[in-house]
């Protein structure tokens, strides 16, 4: 079977411009008539079958796409700013000011347990991380911010976490304070404090992202 | 100074090109033909560089001065007609009448200013320079061109995008939640206790209840001491007091307190208790 | 010449899938390393070389495009891109040849003053861009063409516009330039030339389209 040479090359730039799959009566009318679109069609086909992209049908028109076997190329990993929720930033917050703090403390400060994979994704941003363990019942894993906590906040060092005179100063804190209520002086000291035990090998398995709720 | 033309919108955009070529030649047979209408044109080296495409000979070898008298004529022609020509063109007339006298006059000595020649080689170029940036247009646009002689890829496939969050919070952020969070933490962590405060309407129904017992003089610390438990007690004597005070004005009690801080004692009043002394006080005080 | 068929493949779909060209450092990141894309991209060109599309090079990069003959059929397709006034085209002629330019400089040239819009619309095309600031008095923005110019136009480079040679040789691109600068040629670099300083942050803003003049 032969097929005229300038009906494929003209098949192939219409289907390759076209924004829509072509069916083949709208290729047919760009040809001259009496053109046989199906051979041109199926020569097509044949041609492309080895290549990087290929001409299938789609609700019985014509498109070309990438061979399948190569859609992988197609995605790219972009970057998307996204930003903490509000239970995030509570916690994110209440760990850089308490740490080294229990996910049970966590919640003791917030008031309510806190939601699956907040903790997860707080780990995810790479601004906390597993300190160690409470030395207490359940050993439970404590934890901290990082330096990439530091570094995003444009903190030169966790001490320069606003305090209480600090909040209020600054409006954030209003009103009557009650005696007793204060804002701790946080640390980030890479060494274990007296309360703490090292993690072990598999916590940090255990404790992955996605297990965390 | 003149603005090109699309600006005053006589000309569509998609007319200006052609313009170009219907651009009425000024000149016929060496005499000028004038056109009056300088809509037609962008500006003195616009119009300019029409009349010397009408001497018919390369840029590089028009008589200046032949450009500079069909100018000035030409000018002259449209202010008969026309007074309000830009100040552009009337500028540029100028500098070709002073032109035209550096070109015919000798040179004086010792004239540090540019001669006429130059002055006419430095128009030629800009004549010839903006003639060629036409050119360069023309050649541009008469390019193969994407979108209107090439295609590209109509359905472009890049690309399905994965999403790797990058998380954003400013300090100010964590700060205010924080801050906030406490804050409300502080609030509730106050036990707001049930007040033990006996209301004045409270006292007096008790009052009213017990009015009728009280036929003669009774302590009302003592009255209260009987029913009220020992921490109630302030409280109820306040609310009981506030409460006899308005009954007697109603004149369904009476007081009687002996001195400062003594102990204070009521009885029903003597009166019709049905006949109230103040029924219009009365009217006023019922809730 | 052997090209490595899995290579080849790869390209191909990349620069199908795409509607913007893509460079050569950009297609290398999804070869294996060491792939020899100059190799990959010549098989394919000869390859595609009698085909409705066809594998070009314009502003440095690669890209697929329907052939240059069969343009008669495709102009069917897509509405005819916008026209431009004669001044805007002057102008755009005017800033590829003269870049980096300055308005007033495109002014003298012109021998016209600018209207409201003009530049306005030019950049609006995508094809013309602020490039900083020239070094003199009044620190006027320069403007140059853009990637998108250079594929709009299939150049491969600025310095294959048409008749370029000849302009230079007649001096006609000279006598823009500050005394004491000599760029004899229309340069698009992104790195500003010495005659030029970069924008400030709210250059943009004051020289939308919309706020032109």
């Amino acid at each position: 079977m032969s097929v005229d040479h300038d009906h494929l090359r003209i098949v192939e730039a219409l289907l390759f411009a076209s924004a829509e799959p072509l069916g083949i009566d709208a290729l047919a009318e760009r040809l001259p008539h009496g053109a046989d679109v199906d051979a041109v069609i199926e020569e097509l086909q044949r041609h492309y079958a080895t290549r990087g992209v290929e001409l299938v049908t789609v609700a019985g028109k014509w498109m070309f796409r990438t061979a399948e076997d190569l859609s992988y190329l197609m995605s790219r990993e972009i970057a998307e700013p996204r930003r903490l929720s509000r239970a995030a930033l509570e916690t994110l917050a209440i760990i850089a000011y308490h740490q080294p703090v229990t996910r049970a403390e966590i919640e003791a400060i917030r008031g309510v347990s806190a939601s699956k994979g907040t903790l997860g994704m707080l780990l995810e941003t790479g601004w906390i991380r597993l300190r160690g363990r409470r030395r207490a019942p359940g050993r439970p894993v404590t934890y901290g911010t990082t330096e990439a906590f530091l570094v995003h906040f444009s903190l030169e060092a966790i001490q320069d976490l606003p305090g209480l005179d600090d909040l209020k100063g600054a409006g954030l804190l209003e009103g009557h304070i009650p005696p007793g209520f204060h804002i701790p002086l946080p640390s980030d000291d890479p060494a274990l404090t007296d309360s703490e035990d090292p993690l072990e090998a598999d916590d940090l398995a255990d404790l992955a992202p996605n297990d965390e709720d | 100074m003149v603005e090109d033309r699309d600006a005053a919108g006589a000309v569509s955009p998609a007319d200006a090109w052609e313009a170009e070529e219907q651009l009425r030649l000024p000149i016929e047979d060496g005499e000028p033909k004038l056109i009056v209408d300088v809509t037609g044109f962008e500006g003195p080296l616009d119009l300019l560089l029409a009349l010397s495409r009408a001497q018919k000979v390369d840029l590089t070898r028009i008589s200046i001065l032949e450009l500079a008298n069909q100018y000035l004529y030409f000018i002259e022609a449209v202010r008969l007609r026309r007074l309000e020509l830009a100040a552009d063109y009337l500028v540029m007339a100028a500098w070709l009448a002073y032109l035209k006298s550096r070109l015919l006059l000798p040179i004086p000595p010792k004239d540090d200013e540019p001669s006429g020649e130059e002055l006419a080689a430095e128009l030629a170029r800009r004549l010839r320079r903006l003639e060629a940036m036409r050119q360069a247009s023309v050649a541009l646009m008469a390019r193969i061109r994407l979108g209107r002689d090439v295609f590209q890829r109509g359905k472009p496939e890049l690309m399905d995008i994965e999403n790797r969050p990058i998380y954003q919070a400013s300090l100010y952020e964590l700060l205010s939640a924080y801050a906030d969070h406490r804050q409300r933490r502080m609030i509730t962590s106050v036990r707001v206790e049930r007040r033990l405060v006996w209301g004045l309407q409270q006292a007096r129904e008790i009052l009213e209840r017990l009015v009728g017992e009280l036929d003669d003089w009774t302590s009302l610390d003592g009255f209260l001491a009987t029913y009220i438990p020992e921490e109630e007690r302030a409280t109820v004597l306040a609310s009981s007091f506030s409460a006899s005070l308005e009954m007697v004005r109603e004149g369904r009690l009476e007081l009687r307190q002996s001195n400062a801080f003594a102990p204070l004692y009521l009885r029903r009043a003597r009166g019709d208790l049905d006949q109230p002394v103040f029924p219009a006080i009365r009217d006023d005080l019922e809730p």
